[in-house]
């Protein structure tokens, strides 16, 4: 089994022109992760699965990933002219101060594909495809024409991340109903409001009962809380 | 007649006559409760088990299980009920023939259970259609399932053909078939069939 | 009785023609009976298309489904034209509601995934998160390992066998015998973790109790009795004229296809593509019991039926050998603490060879108490994606057969 | 005294009818015979449900019902009540009319083939010339039946379900009656007592039965087989296979209703049997010389029961076959060996008495058996299969 960087080696020596990124995986598994450019993905997918010495001819496992837009705080030290006294004379002096600066780092959702060889009897190779943003470019070239076993896992990332697998022969919801509108393995779905009713006091579900109640007493409505 | 009117009359507001024919009525259709073939989840499993060689339910008279609704007294509502799946059970409710009876088997089946969380879960299958006898458990052991039939028939027993407590299914004011939710966009709707669910208190 | 007023009194059509005109005659009459009251509805039984086609939903409610699946089936005659699996009738979020909670907390919820085999799934997920922590597992809790997986696997495959046979039309007698033995595995069960099904037992690094000597001994004795078991099912299925011939030859699995659908476990085995986890990863302690791995030719449904019953005979072995050599020791890694479990940033996919293929878990750590993302790879799922090219051209019969023959259950493919 | 008790109810009706002025006797007697088969068959019905249910218990290592009543014995009256008081449901756009009468014509029918069935010695309703002939009309009614019951319903599976039923039972019909058609030829008569009589003396204690014959054993496999596919029981049970097409032709059926088709089922069954019964076991006559005391309408009825037995034997143990298969089974084995048998029976009816007739009649019969079964299976390739192993 030849490491991330051979393959990367390799696929670049294969794919000319196409994009691989190396995302390294700081845990005791040491599962590093391709990501690739969407341009070229589906050429080096086929030459993952190809590849006499890779043969990657089983795709085990397609999931999405959903990575917020992160706020990222860090602190970086800038020079500045500051006008100071100094000795009571008026001057202007260059000086280094530690700085905190936000920056809204855009969030993404991620495609990961684990592959494996039947035939050599070896792997995961992981690879990752990455949307755009979160709202509106959420596209990433499918994979279902290489693998089959893509095929239901990419409609159920599409079904529950909102992932737009172009080139997928079939893509409809798989797991909600047809009319369905949310994405609810999104990390900030919200879930309909059905919790007036709780016997047992579970965790999050008592807080979120007695938050429906409030509510429903805010907006005065009749029978949320009233026994009829 | 040896009685006199009077006495029949009395008799008859106490339901004489008519507790010997309920009487029967209610043995012969406590005796011979045709479940439906119907499963959801593990408690599926459950009730197969229950049917099987070391429990056989079949000595009840019940192990008829009939794939059609429309032959089936009882529906066990066996396993988590998911809002895509409540439209299918409530209609297959619709379908049976009166009577019929309605075991809410497993904690999923009663409140939603462990995965009460769930965005695609109904909390209990109560909301859309009433239910004669509810089974804790996850999921509960055959045996649970065996006293839940024998609490039915129990309950078939003391049903009464006129007068206050009789079932509803003997009222022609109650209602025969229950709305069937729709699959809206975020949610079912309605939520609820009000009028089946009064909506409980929260004890804090 | 509008049907009686449409049929003309004489006739000099020949009969056949004459019922063929009288039957749509009356068709139409109800169906124009049916606009009059404002139901819009079309008839219900009549052939949609010009062609013949009827489309038929089996399911969600369905008694071969085997839970609530549905299959849009579009039958010409009889046979097959089209088909499409519709799930999501049991979608219980059990990925959203891990991603919730506590590691720990989740090891339940695996129990529910696939119900008939719930220490094989507790198993994949104590694998995947001791590779996410690397944490390392006693040996006496890896024996303990193998031999409720492979207990599992024998009921799993029995009752799968059953539950085919019964959508055969068998009425209940092979799985009646399947499941009297599934019972006494349950009794183990339930003696060695409280409960039947809903084991909850292994825990990251080992196991939550430990097996006592009685609980081995009958263990064994069970062990024992099961090669008679499998010869008295043998003796009343395999050589059956009518089974052979609803098996033989249907639903046929070419192993290209296979491997490129991700079809694993039995299924995939019975196409004769040798590719067990037990032997390809030696996860736990595979490596030391000596068995072997039963391939079949055709693909076909007795194939699968076949390899599920001499998979049932391998695992006697490997029970047998691991019952003999359980050593003495600790079953839980005294370095893992299991409440405030917080595991280090990073990824990892643990799986296993559960009774019904690769049963994979897919987690990311971001250093939190609760798994940033938590996947299942439902075998289950993932080997109905050839379900439909396996049914065309057949019967709808056999699409009952085929369905049955893959062994899904519904927990695992919706979650 | 074995003479009176042989004929009880034949003395106790032309007691009760002798009250009755000689113009009304015929007409009384015969209502008291249709009393006589319309209470004790649906009682045998309700015996024979509960008997299946034990039965294919003990099959299955559990006990079947045992809670109502001693035994479980009032579990078919409990169903019964049960059935009678549940509500009738109509679908909204089925046919009415038809939806009802399916499975009145059904009973109705089945009800009118006991008539020429001869129960007992001189227990018979009607003594019909071509009593088989009415028998397989009335039999024949059963196909217009279900396919009423399965086209009013209006539902797919109800649809289905009454095409493969009405496939099945026509292509079942032609085996059952050319191997009827071999007895009538031995036999001499159509009409179904003289059959029986044909059967009824010994040589030594062992009875001249036509099932001990080699033509009449071939022929009486047909029938079994074909009996079995007519009544739509396990393996041949399509029509109604619930795991493929829900409950077939009668999935929208509820209450009463159902129930009358439950009984229908049944009592085709043992109009079948005692069909069967009839033509190749000796009807009424008892097994031995010896045991010819015993009323002969015990033997009729125990011979029926065993029948029975076998049925539910057959469901307790076989799955189920496949539309296409049983059309192949039909066509292309059941009947070409039911010719092949009514040939073979011509040769017994012309060559002379002797032991080289049974050699002869024996060989073909084998032989074709054989021969006709291992091509069926080459053609299809299905056998028992080798499985190898890797390491």
């Amino acid at each position: 089994m030849k490491t991330v960087e051979e393959i990367k080696a390799a696929i670049e020596a294969a794919v000319p022109g196409a994009k691989v990124e190396i995302v390294p995986n700081p845990g005791p598994s040491g599962e590093h992760s391709l990501l690739l450019g969407h341009e070229q993905a589906v050429e080096v997918a086929r030459f993952l699965r190809d590849d006499p010495e890779l043969a990657l001819d089983y795709l085990s496992n397609v999931t999405g990933v959903d990575w917020l837009d992160k706020e990222v705080t860090e602190k970086v030290k800038v020079k500045r002219q500051v006008t100071k006294t100094v000795d009571g004379v008026e001057q202007t002096v260059e000086e280094t101060v530690d700085e905190t600066r936000k920056h809204v780092e855009p969030g993404y959702l991620e495609a990961v594909y684990h592959l494996f060889s039947m035939a050599r009897k070896h792997g995961p190779v992981v690879l990752r495809l990455r949307t755009g943003n979160r709202t509106d470019q959420v596209e990433v070239p499918s994979l279902t024409m290489l693998w089959r076993a893509a095929e239901f896992q990419e409609r159920e990332v599409f079904d529950l991340y909102g992932i737009v697998f172009k080139g997928h022969p079939d893509l409809r919801r798989i797991l909600m109903w047809e009319g369905f509108k949310d994405h609810p393995m999104r990390k900030d779905y919200v879930e309909p409001d059905d919790y007036e009713y709780e016997p047992t006091a579970h965790d999050q579900v008592l807080k979120r009962a007695q938050a429906h109640q409030a509510q429903a007493a805010a907006m005065g409505q009749e029978g949320a809380g009233a026994g009829q | 007649m040896a009685i006199d009117q009077e006495l029949k009359i009395e008799m008859g507001k106490q339901g004489v006559f008519v507790t010997t024919i309920q009487e029967l009525y209610n043995w012969g259709r406590r005796s011979s409760v045709w479940p439906m073939q119907f499963g959801l989840a593990c408690c599926a499993i459950e009730m197969i088990a229950t049917t099987m060689a070391r429990y056989d339910l079949a000595r009840f008279g019940a192990e008829v299980f009939r794939p059609s609704p429309r032959q089936a007294d009882l529906m066990i509502v066996a396993g988590t009920v998911t809002k895509k799946m409540a439209p299918q059970v409530v209609r297959l409710y619709n379908q049976m023939a009166e009577p019929k009876y309605v075991i809410a088997m497993g904690a999923c089946a009663i409140s939603g259970g462990p995965f009460k969380q769930g965005y695609n879960v109904l909390k209990g299958i109560d909301r859309y259609m009433p239910v004669d006898v509810h089974i804790p458990g996850c999921p509960p052991r055959p045996e649970a399932l065996i006293q839940a039939f024998m609490t039915l028939q129990k309950k078939i027993d003391s049903h009464h053909l006129t007068g206050e407590g009789r079932p509803r299914y003997l009222d022609p004011d109650a209602p025969g078939e229950f709305k069937v939710p729709e699959p809206g966009e975020h949610d079912l709707e309605p939520a609820s069939n009000q009028g089946v669910w009064p909506v409980p208190v929260v004890i804090r | 009785m509008s049907t009686f007023e449409t049929i003309p009194e004489s006739t000099s059509q020949t009969s056949a023609e004459h019922l063929a005109e009288r039957l749509s005659k009356s068709i139409t009459a109800a169906a124009e009976a049916d606009r009059r009251e404002g139901w819009n509805r079309p008839p219900v039984f009549l052939p949609e298309s010009e062609n013949g086609v009827l489309e038929v939903a089996m399911g969600p409610h369905h008694p071969s489904t085997h839970g609530v699946f549905r299959m849009d089936v579009s039958v010409d005659g009889e046979r097959v034209i089209r088909l499409k699996p519709v799930f999501g009738y049991l979608h219980r979020n059990h990925e959203k509601i891990a991603e919730g909670t506590a590691y720990l907390a989740s090891m339940p919820y695996t129990d529910r995934l696939d119900y008939f085999c719930s220490l094989t799934n507790n198993w994949a997920y104590a694998l995947a998160v001791e590779k996410l922590a690397g944490i390392q597992v006693p040996e006496r809790a890896e024996y303990i390992r193998v031999i409720l997986a492979e207990l599992t696997r024998i009921q799993n495959h029995a009752a799968a066998v059953g539950f085919l046979l019964q959508d055969m039309g068998a009425s209940g007698t092979p799985l009646m015998y399947a499941f009297r033995e599934r019972e006494k595995i349950l009794d183990l069960f339930e003696q060695l973790t409280g409960s039947r099904m809903m084991c909850n037992y292994m825990r990251f690094g080992g196991c939550r109790v430990d097996v006592t000597d009685a609980w081995l001994d009958r263990a064994r004795r069970l062990v024992a009795g099961m090669p008679q078991f499998v010869d008295e099912f043998e003796a009343l299925l395999t050589t059956n004229e009518i089974l052979m011939v609803r098996c033989q030859g249907i639903g046929a699995l070419k192993p290209d296809l296979a491997v490129n659908a991700g079809v694993t476990g039995p299924m995939l085995r019975a196409t004769g593509v040798n590719y067990d986890l037990r032997k390809v990863d030696h996860y736990g302690i595979y490596d030391r019991f000596k068995f072997r791995i039963p391939l079949g030719d055709h693909g076909d449904v007795y194939d699968r039926y076949m390899v599920r019953i001499l998979e049932i005979r391998e695992a006697v072995h490997i029970l047998e050998q691991a019952l003999k050599e359980i050593p003495a020791g600790p079953i839980m890694d005294p370095k893992t603490k299991l409440r405030g479990f917080r595991p280090k940033p990073g990824e990892a996919y643990g799986r296993i060879e559960a009774p019904k293929g690769e049963l994979g878990f897919y987690l990311i750590s971001d250093g939190g108490s609760n798994p940033y993302r938590y996947r299942v790879r439902p075998p289950s799922m993932i080997n109905l994606t050839v379900l439909e090219d396996m049914c065309l051209g057949h019967n709808v019969a056999d699409v009952v057969v085929i369905l049955g023959s893959v062994d899904i259950v519904l927990g695992e493919v919706d979650r | 005294m074995a003479a009176t008790f042989d004929q009880i109810f034949i003395l106790f009706r032309n007691w009760l009818v002798h009250f009755l002025p000689p113009a009304w006797q015929p007409a009384a007697g015969a209502l008291l015979g249709v009393i006589g088969i319309v209470a004790v068959f649906p009682g045998l019905f309700a015996l024979t449900t509960l008997l299946e249910r034990k039965g294919l218990g003990r099959m299955q290592n559990r006990y079947g019902p045992n809670r109502v009543g001693p035994f479980g014995l009032l579990q078919p009256v409990a169903d019964g009540l049960k059935a009678l008081t549940k509500e009738d449901v109509v679908p909204f756009n089925a046919n009415g009319l038809m939806h009802l009468l399916a499975p009145l014509v059904m009973v109705v029918t089945v009800f009118m083939s006991f008539a020429v069935l001869p129960m007992g010695r001189h227990m018979e309703l009607v003594d019909m010339d071509a009593g088989l002939l009415f028998f397989f009309a009335m039999g024949a009614a059963t196909e217009l039946s279900v396919f009423m019951a399965g086209w009013s319903s209006r539902n797919k599976y109800s649809i289905l379900g009454a095409m493969r039923a009405v496939a099945q039972m026509i292509s079942y019909e032609v085996p059952m009656l050319l191997s009827s058609v071999a007895v009538v030829m031995i036999a001499g008569s159509l009409s179904l007592p003289k059959v029986v009589a044909a059967q009824n003396h010994y040589t030594g204690i062992f009875p001249h039965w036509y099932v001990f014959t080699p033509w009449g054993f071939g022929a009486a496999l047909m029938f079994a087989i074909a009996a079995i596919a007519e009544t739509n029981r396990s393996p041949f049970d399509l029509p109604e296979g619930e795991s493929e097409i829900i409950a077939g032709y009668h999935t929208e059926y509820s209450g009463f209703k159902f129930a009358l088709f439950f009984l229908a089922e049944y009592l085709g069954m043992f109009a079948l049997s005692g069909l069967g019964v009839t033509l190749f076991m000796g009807g009424w006559s008892a097994p031995f010389s010896f045991l010819t005391w015993i009323p002969s309408w015990i033997w009729f009825f125990a011979k029926v029961m065993l029948a029975i037995c076998v049925f539910i034997w057959m469901r307790g143990t076989l799955p189920r076959l496949r539309q296409d298969q049983l059309m192949n089974f039909a066509w292309k084995f059941v009947l070409p060996y039911s010719l092949l048998v009514l040939l073979v029976t011509a040769f017994w009816r012309f060559l002379p008495p002797g032991w080289e007739r049974w050699v002869v009649c024996t060989v073909i019969l084998a032989v074709a058996y054989v021969v006709m079964g291992r091509a069926a299976f080459k053609l299809k390739r299905v056998g028992p299969r080798s499985y190898r192993y890797a390491e």
